[in-house]
């Protein structure tokens, strides 16, 4: 048994010099997401990975502008952009003619169309508790007579999806109207996520219990194969409709660079999209740089690696390498539970405190440290890129420790004999920083630490596994915590609804209740995007910080690397993906 | 006795031990397992949705229902579908294996035949430099930990010199062996051999004293047979069983080789399912896991009896 | 001459000191077809000599001396290399040695093990090994021959685990078996027969045998030349008439002298030293043993069940019976002796009676009352009334103790003395009462030899001033020359203390050397019991006779 | 008294022992570690570690400097609450920073400690000196995976003396527990344990690898105690009325006790290694603590980045320790050796 094993010893050594395998004429693109997917049943994911998959493989009604800054909402399946009336609480969406499914032996071999009636259905399975969507929040409580059916599946235990509701009529095979209950400007926001992609009702039922592995849709690919949370490979959707590349540049250089290499090309120009799951960053950067992915997410922590300040170091832009660096439409910002014990209430003292622990934060060292400087200070809940956004705002709580500590001696948190500080009334005073079990998280716990010892406040530290996470926070257990919000659609409204009283238990993980503020706020929703709103969103946030509810800390900086062979990159702030409106020169591509 | 009313025995004192792991996994995994209701939920989620999600898994049932549940699941194998992904578990436990056993025996194999090549040899010029030398060498591997040999190796062999890929799997199982599985299982074993060399080197050790070895020398027995047969037969008995009821650990054990080089083994499942708290899967997991355990140690049994006639089922 | 030793040094060198000498310049020859006993006791070199022979001592730390020589047909062994030597093992020079289980290889069926010899030293095809196999295993006596070649060495019983060592000796027609310790692990009757094989054979395969053994009266049952060796040392050699009728060397004398007589009983036996340092060897007076109405029961025994349980089939245990209704009474300051082979439940018997095993069955009554009640009772008070002293010297006292905390501790536990200062004193008196010196107090059992540990063992009884005492194969272990001073240590106690003993042995002549009266045992039950002497004067049953017509006669001119 | 006291089987095992060279350098390497932990555990050195006296990512001094100059701290004015505009709110702290005020302004700039370019062993991302990191890293891994083993052994060393030597059900009940736990996969249960004890710290870790390490122990001592329990020395002590207690620990005890102590220092090194795994599963120490399983997790990325010092040093520091360890086990094993006479 010795030497048989010996042999196989030895064809593992010969192995190792050799990869590959037979050379494939077709153009690939090699990707990576950071981690796994969670199965491709639209109505059911939250995840941008799974998302930014999804986005090729449904399509929703409208969908935003490749090239257009900032982000432009433009018709998908819809023929043309929907007429709104009365307030904006009707809309009339036109479907275009002649878009099919992907072929599925459900529908035995026959070419099927997208109607008005598939986008009912798909709009009606959000609200399926079956479902129990993640997103069903952009259509709860909108449309008239849905919520009703909801109740009633409730009850009966069974959605009926052939129920004929006001808010959702079908004019004609093509026309769509929605009715919705209030005036709602971001309906068309929510017509353009990727989870509302268009399914087939009889798809659906066909594959009842296992949807997730069977996604049917009419994007420019479909899924060929999938090896769960692991491996996914896309092919050309073969009924695609004819669609050509010709986004309007305007005047950005890189943009008009872009459309000029790729206009009039028809959609989508890769063959196959061999995407991996990478969950080590230390893995996904390695095999980019040996070529082995086209393009991928620079992990914070590796930009020292690909980039001198903001550009790209000289010996990768030397290989033709291209960065994109746009900023995220999201904000991290540290909040406080208005309801905990300790930190919480509004006497001077608590605020005082809270303000002290915000303004002991150190913004600029995390961004350098910890983000590597792919990061900016953005002190306004409302990030760039999203309407309402004010790159100006200043902040009474930039860091600034001095001006702190005076505060909390000033009201009383003197220290003790450990040379930490008590409550006023001379109990013992710790802060509980509540983070997950990652190890970026874990550098955040050593900022935390930094701040509070710069107070002299004694720092406790919890961790928890990231759902329990969310529930202490959604039960308003959490202290203190530094919390992220990424823009569904780039609009004021998605990141100013963190604080909404109402929304306590949902996602105001601040718990914070202020009759005041809410009010403001609810006007802010009769408002479309407009310099009223504006002048109270500044109110909104400004009363955040004075009432020491919340520190809107940083903005994330998205860098992109692409290989040069991969054409007609740009990265976009809201679309999930773009991979439809790529090329690759199998020129410059290496052979597999 | 007789082989039959052995296994009934064996399989029969299993029970106990497995009620006993899913007590365990059952309890602990409820009290404190997190509450995946709140991820499903997403980003928006108000209280009637999680109510919603937790009635749709389950989780809203009295503990004793939801362990009946858990017990008809081990008894009919079907542990429905995961909770992150709505896929059937049994397909998704199908899946992985093939990718942990493709590191696990070329690493298993690997492992054995070098360890008692090495083991044989230093036994047989046991004392020499040679044994110290190499003894003292297998001890300096064996003293660094995985994780520095994953990132140095990654880096080092695969980014730098470019032998192997960086990471990555692919559906061809020659490709995977040849190509992928490589460096993985080169650097796991940097970590796993050094301990059975030591480990068989005693065993070899302690059968080179028995008399029987004498009595072979004293037939006039060349020095290579000695060893190759007389030995290695006898010293094969506790090797062998100690190979095979090592094999369910290394299942679930090659995790960070798994995440590190982006293979979808068992390991890697694991920790995804605990950091969804996607209790089915965990709960197949450990009832797979322990009942390959179980079933290791009677294969070893079995085994040990095969070959040492000795040996009484007991 | 076939083989001829001049004078052989043998030395092993572990670590960097100086090297144990095993062996110090032994010569002696051994002629065509004749059998040479190599007598001596453990620690003596015979064996050490014999493996050298072969050239099978560990190199890595044998040191030869420079003038040795072994000449094996004229040439020297010493200086031939390990292909030579190969070609001479097995094909010229046989071994069998004293484990026939354990020199047995015990994953490998009889059959290969013989056929292995025979294919790779004679060439022969598998056909031709087996046959011949088979032949061999004819030849050594063993019953149906066939199905044993299939066997493996643990399903065969010691004594054919032997013959089948023979056969694979003789497989290759040596011209010399040298046979260390062959007998010594095997039941009496068992030796016996193996003894007769080997001397048959001999004469049928005219070969030289060169025979090692510690026990005289073997010798003089096989060998024609005797070379008696101690420390290393031949301390006389010559023809087995001379050695026996007019021994010259005082250690030979005494070897020949220390072991009990079945004749007679002399009141203390001879022991060594009397002969280094030339004592009286005058007779000594002898002693009378055997019951007597009168005496006083100290110990009563009646139908005593012991068994064990054995697995069998799917739930099922069977109960194993060890020992069946035994009944016997011990009468105080007499001895009680239990013969019987391996396997005869005897040593069960001992440690069921010490209190070490539950019985199953019937009750022991000590000094009228239930031992198990009186014990509930009071355990302390009635647990040392019964001690008792193992077989093996090496495992009875813990190694991790002084001999001072060894014999302290039960004075502790049973609180005797009082204070520590108090048991310090009587253990140092037990210590010179047992012959070892005070300084033994603070040393560590691993320092002492096995006749020594003995009387370490037999002191820590002592020390709880037991009634009775059961001696558990006490001496068996021991050489015959420190036997002899034990045997007369456990008499003189008996004399001093009045003490009863149990003395269970597999050795006749020292059972009915120390015994007032006589058990039998076989397969766990009594076959025969009475006063010593009447009993190995004229034995009833058929196993009795059996037993005593298989002890080895010793030398009467 | 008795005169000459001699040497017991404790005193010729370390005869023994000092006769092997191997085993006494690593004795000699070990005992130096353990100082060191003490002398850090102290406070004596290494107390500072988390002053961060270095710029982030300082290179060792046999470095050439290479620094990146986006890596100097840059101080940005701070603004004042009062030079902001409310948009017409009214600050409720109002009189509070007035008052502040009153005393004197704010001076915004706090002093900008100078750090220095090259550390002895360079420094890691914050500035802190690695040389101090690794000693003060050795202390709690060291401490941890000793007290773990102490009481993975202990745990393991009692239910295999209760389990070997009373045999019949108290055998079969802790022959199940040792099932359970051998049948579960070692992450889950780690993962559960964690999981049962919330509260992170230096603790926890030692509770979770003592109670999922003590079964390997628990094997041998009990195979150690059937094959002692009917050996006749302690038969001879239960004829002289030795208590079951005194037998297992008092008798018995003793003789295992080198299979104990080999076991003890087995785990002692697997703990150490374990420590690092732990770490990287989000177990590890707390922030305020470093331990070399921490390091090498920072360092992780580190090494990409081209700043490989902080997984050098940890590494090495490690793997020296666990070599002199493992081979000092072997010297023991050999010394023990109740087979071998003096």
């Amino acid at each position: 048994m010795i030497n048989h094993m010996g042999r196989l010893l030895f064809i593992l050594l010969l192995a190792v010099p050799l990869t590959g395998v037979a050379a494939a004429p077709e153009k690939v693109l090699h990707l990576a997401l950071s981690a796994a997917e969670t199965g491709f049943d639209p109505v059911m994911t939250s995840d941008l990975n799974t998302a930014s998959i999804e986005q090729q493989l449904f399509e929703s009604l409208l969908t935003y502008d490749y090239l257009a800054r900032p982000a432009k909402l433009v018709p998908r399946l819809a023929a043309d952009m929907p007429t709104v009336t009365d307030h904006g609480r009707t809309w009339v969406f036109r479907l275009k003619h002649g878009v099919y499914f992907a072929p599925d032996p459900v529908f035995k071999g026959a070419k099927r169309e997208v109607v008005a009636q598939d986008v009912i259905y798909t709009l009606m399975r959000f609200m399926d508790p079956k479902n129990r969507s993640p997103y069903k929040f952009l259509v709860e409580g909108k449309i008239i007579g849905l919520d009703e059916l909801a109740a009633a599946a409730r009850r009966s235990g069974h959605f009926d999806y052939d129920a004929k509701i006001p808010g959702l009529e079908a004019l004609d095979r093509y026309t769509l109207r929605v009715r919705l209950k209030t005036t709602d400007y971001n309906f068309a926001h929510a017509m353009a996520q990727p989870m509302y992609g268009i399914v087939a009702r009889e798809v659906i039922e066909a594959y009842a219990g296992d949807t997730a592995s069977h996604p049917v849709g009419t994007g420019p690919y479909h899924l060929v194969r999938w090896v769960r949370s692991s491996r996914m490979v896309l092919e050309r959707n073969p009924y695609f409709r004819h669609e050509t590349w010709n986004f309007d540049p305007g005047n950005d250089p890189d943009s008009q660079h872009i459309a000029a290499l790729m206009r009039g090309k028809t959609i989508p120009q890769i063959d196959r999209i061999d995407i991996q799951v990478i969950e080590e960053p230390q893995s996904a950067w390695l095999s980019f740089g040996k070529g082995e992915l086209d393009m991928v997410g620079l992990a914070g922590q590796f930009a020292p690696l690909a980039l001198q300040g903001d550009h790209l170091r000289s010996k990768y832009a030397a290989r033709g390498i291209r960065l994109d660096r746009i900023s995220d439409p999201s904000i991290a910002y540290y909040f406080i539970n208005q309801q905990d014990p300790v930190l919480g209430g509004m006497s001077p003292e608590k605020i005082a405190l809270r303000r002290a622990i915000f303004m002991a934060q150190n913004d600029e060292e995390m961004i350098r440290v910890i983000h590597k400087g792919q990061a900016v200070r953005n002190a306004y809940p409302i990030p760039a890129g999203v309407a309402g956004a004010d790159p100006d705002y200043r902040s009474v709580l930039d860091y600034n420790p001095e001006l702190a500590n005076r505060l909390l001696d000033q009201t009383g948190y003197a220290r003790g004999p450990d040379g930490y500080r008590r409550m006023p009334d001379g109990s013992p005073l710790a802060v509980r920083y509540t983070s997950s079990l990652s190890s970026q998280d874990r550098e955040l716990d050593e900022m935390m630490k930094k701040a509070l010892d710069r107070l002299s406040i004694r720092f406790e530290s919890e961790k928890l596994k990231f759902p329990d996470m969310l529930r202490a926070e959604r039960q308003c257990r959490v202290q203190i915590r530094l919390s992220a919000w990424i823009a569904d659609y780039p609009d004021g409204d998605n990141f100013m609804q963190l604080w909404y009283g109402p929304h306590t238990h949902e996602n105001n993980a601040s718990c914070y209740q202020d009759p005041q503020w809410d009010r403001l706020y609810e006007r802010t929703l009769t408002l479309p995007d407009s310099p009223q709103r504006n002048v109270l969103y500044h109110q909104l946030a400004r009363m955040l910080e004075l009432k020491g509810v919340t520190k809107v800390s940083t903005t994330h900086i998205r860098n992109v690397l692409s290989q040069p062979w991969v054409l007609g990159f740009k990265a976009h702030p809201i679309l999930p993906s773009v991979w439809a409106y790529l090329d690759i020169d199998t020129a410059r591509a290496p052979r597999e | 006795m007789n082989l039959g009313a052995f296994l009934i025995r064996r399989l029969w004192q299993m029970v106990p031990t497995m009620l006993g792991v899913v007590l365990l996994v059952f309890f602990l995994f409820n009290w404190v397992g997190g509450d995946p209701a709140y991820i499903l939920a997403g980003k928006m989620a108000n209280p009637a949705d999680i109510a919603n999600i937790r009635h749709q898994l389950g989780i809203d049932r009295p503990l004793w229902e939801q362990l009946l549940i858990f017990v008809r699941q081990i008894v009919t194998g079907d542990f429905g579908n995961s909770w992150a992904t709505q896929e059937p578990v049994s397909a998704i436990f199908r899946s992985r294996l093939g990718p942990s056993l493709m590191l696990l025996i070329p690493m298993m194999l690997l492992e054995t035949a070098t360890a008692v090549a090495v083991a044989l040899a230093v036994a047989a010029w046991r004392g020499s430099t040679l044994d110290r030398a190499l003894m003292a060498a297998s001890t300096v591997m064996m003293s660094i930990s995985l994780l520095v040999y994953i990132i140095v190796g990654q880096y080092v062999f695969a980014y730098l010199l470019g032998w192997f890929p960086v990471k990555g799997w692919s559906d061809d199982f020659w490709r995977n062996l040849t190509t992928y599985a490589v460096l993985p299982v080169l650097l796991g074993l940097m970590v796993s051999i050094a301990p059975s060399v030591r480990l068989y080197r005693t065993f070899v050790l302690d059968e080179i004293g028995q008399d029987y070895v004498r009595t072979a020398r004293a037939k006039g027995l060349s020095e290579v047979r000695v060893l190759l047969v007389h030995v290695l037969r006898n010293a094969a008995i506790p090797i062998v069983t100690n190979v095979l009821m090592g094999l369910p650990a290394l299942l679930t054990g090659a995790f960070l080789l798994e995440r590190f080089f982006a293979i979808p083994g068992i390991g890697r499942e694991i920790i995804l399912a605990v950091e969804r708290s996607d209790f089915p899967i965990i709960k197949a997991a450990t009832v797979y896991v322990a009942m390959a355990t179980m079933l290791a140690n009677l294969l070893g049994d079995l085994l040990y009896h095969w070959l040492d006639p000795r040996v009484h089922l007991e | 001459m076939l083989l001829s030793v001049r004078n052989l040094q043998i030395g092993f060198q572990t670590g960097k000191e100086t090297p144990f000498e095993a062996v110090r310049n032994v010569s002696f020859d051994l002629p065509e077809c004749t059998t040479v006993a190599l007598v001596g006791e453990s620690g003596s070199g015979k064996s050490v000599t014999a493996l050298s022979i072969l050239g099978l001592l560990p190199n890595r730390i044998t040191r030869m001396g420079a003038d040795s020589r072994i000449l094996w047909r004229g040439k020297n062994l010493l200086d031939q290399g390990e292909a030579e030597l190969r070609a001479l093992r097995g094909r010229e020079i046989a071994m069998i040695f004293q484990e026939p289980m354990s020199s047995l290889n015990p994953v490998f069926t009889v059959g290969e093990q013989l056929m292995e010899g025979l294919r790779l030293r004679l060439g022969m095809s598998r056909k031709q090994a087996r046959t011949r196999a088979l032949e061999l295993l004819s030849e050594v006596g063993i019953p149906e021959p066939g199905r044993r070649l299939d066997a493996y060495p643990h399903q065969l019983s010691g004594g054919q685990q032997q013959r089948v060592m023979i056969a694979m000796a003789i497989s290759c027609q040596p011209s010399l078996l040298i046979a260390d310790e062959p007998t010594t692990a095997l039941d009496v009757t068992v030796q016996r027969q193996i003894l007769e094989l080997i001397r048959s054979l001999q004469q049928r395969l005219r070969m030289s045998v060169l025979f090692i053994t510690h026990d005289l009266a073997l010798v003089n049952e096989i060998a024609s030349e005797v070379v008696v060796m101690k420390d290393g040392q031949v301390r006389e050699a010559g023809s087995r008439e001379a050695v026996f009728s007019s021994p010259e060397d005082a250690y030979t004398k005494a070897l020949l002298a220390c072991r009990p007589p079945l004749g007679e009983r002399p009141m203390r036996l001879r022991v060594i030293d009397d002969f280094l340092n030339g004592h009286s060897l005058q007779d000594i007076p002898l002693r009378y043993r055997g019951s007597d109405p009168a005496d006083e029961i100290v110990l009563e025994v009646k139908n005593l069940e012991k068994g064990f349980p054995v697995r069998e089939g799917l739930w099922r245990k069977r109960l194993f019976r060890a020992v069946r209704d035994v009944s016997f009474q011990v009468p105080r300051g007499k001895t009680v002796g239990v013969v019987g082979e391996s396997g005869s439940g005897k040593t069960t018997l001992g440690l069921t009676v010490a209190g070490l095993l539950q019985p199953d069955g019937g009750e022991i009554l000590f000094r009228g009352e239930n031992l198990q009640v009186a014990r509930a009772r009071d355990p302390v008070g009635f647990r040392r009334r019964i001690q008792i002293v193992f077989q093996n010297p090496y495992a009875s006292l813990n190694p991790r103790f002084t001999v001072g905390h060894i014999l302290t501790e039960p004075l502790l536990l049973n609180d005797i003395g009082g204070t520590a200062a108090a048991r310090e004193k009587i253990a140092l008196e037990l210590l010179s009462r047992v012959g070892l010196p005070r300084d033994a107090f603070m040393r560590y059992p691993h320092e002492f030899s096995g006749g020594q540990r003995q009387r370490i063992a037999i002191a820590r009884c002592l020390s709880v001033k037991p009634e009775v005492l059961i001696c558990d194969e006490s001496v068996s272990a021991l050489d015959v020359s420190v036997q002899a001073q034990v045997l007369n240590l456990l008499q003189d106690l008996q004399d001093e203390y009045h003490m009863s003993y149990v003395f269970i042995s597999h050795d006749l002549s020292v059972v009915r050397y120390m015994s007032d009266q006589v058990l039998v045992m076989h397969d766990g039950a009594v076959v025969e019991s009475g006063d010593a002497d009447e009993l190995f004067a004229q034995p009833r049953q058929p196993y009795t006779q059996e037993l005593l017509s298989a002890v080895p006669k010793p030398w009467n001119p | 008294m008795p005169p000459n006291a001699s040497p017991g089987l404790w005193t010729l095992a370390w005869r023994r022992l000092k006769r092997d060279r191997v085993g006494m350098i690593s004795l000699a390497v070990v005992v130096a570690y353990l100082c060191m932990v003490f002398l850090a555990f102290g406070g004596w050195i290494a107390k500072d570690w988390t002053r961060e006296v270095g710029v982030n990512y300082a290179p060792p001094v046999f470095l050439p400097d290479d620094q990146d100059p986006t890596a100097v701290a840059l101080v940005k004015p701070v603004a004042q609450p009062d030079q902001v505009d409310l948009y017409g709110l009214q600050d409720p702290l109002a009189r509070q920073l007035a008052q502040i005020r009153a005393h004197d302004p704010v001076g915004a700039q706090q002093p900008i400690v100078a750090r220095r370019l090259t550390l002895p062993l360079g420094g890691d991302k914050w500035g802190h000196d690695v040389l101090t990191k690794v000693i003060k890293g050795s202390e709690t891994s060291i401490l941890v995976g000793l007290v773990a083993a102490i009481l993975a052994t202990a745990l393991g060393t009692l239910m295999g003396a209760l389990a070997g030597y009373f045999g019949r059900w108290v055998d079969d009940s802790f022959n199940w527990l040792y099932g359970v736990f051998t049948a579960i996969p070692y992450l889950l249960l780690i993962f559960a344990i964690a999981a049962v004890l919330q509260q992170k710290g230096v603790s926890t870790i030692i509770l979770i690898l003592g109670l999922t390490g003590w079964t390997g122990v628990f094997r041998l001592v009990r195979a150690e105690y059937l094959k002692h329990k009917s050996r006749e020395y302690v038969l001879a002590a239960g004829a002289m009325g030795a208590s079951h207690a005194r037998r297992m620990f008092i008798h018995i005890l003793p003789n295992t006790s080198h299979v104990i102590l080999v076991q003890l220092s087995q785990n002692v090194v697997g703990f150490i290694k374990s420590e690092v795994i732990l770490s990287f599963l989000g177990f590890g120490v707390p922030v305020d603590v470093v331990s070399w399983g921490s390091m090498l997790n920072e360092a992780q990325n580190e090494l990409i980045l081209g700043k490989w010092w902080q997984l050098a040093a940890a590494g090495t520091a490690m793997a020296i320790l666990v070599t002199a360890f493992s081979l000092l086990t072997d010297a023991l094993r050999d010394a023990l050796d109740p087979k071998l006479k003096y």
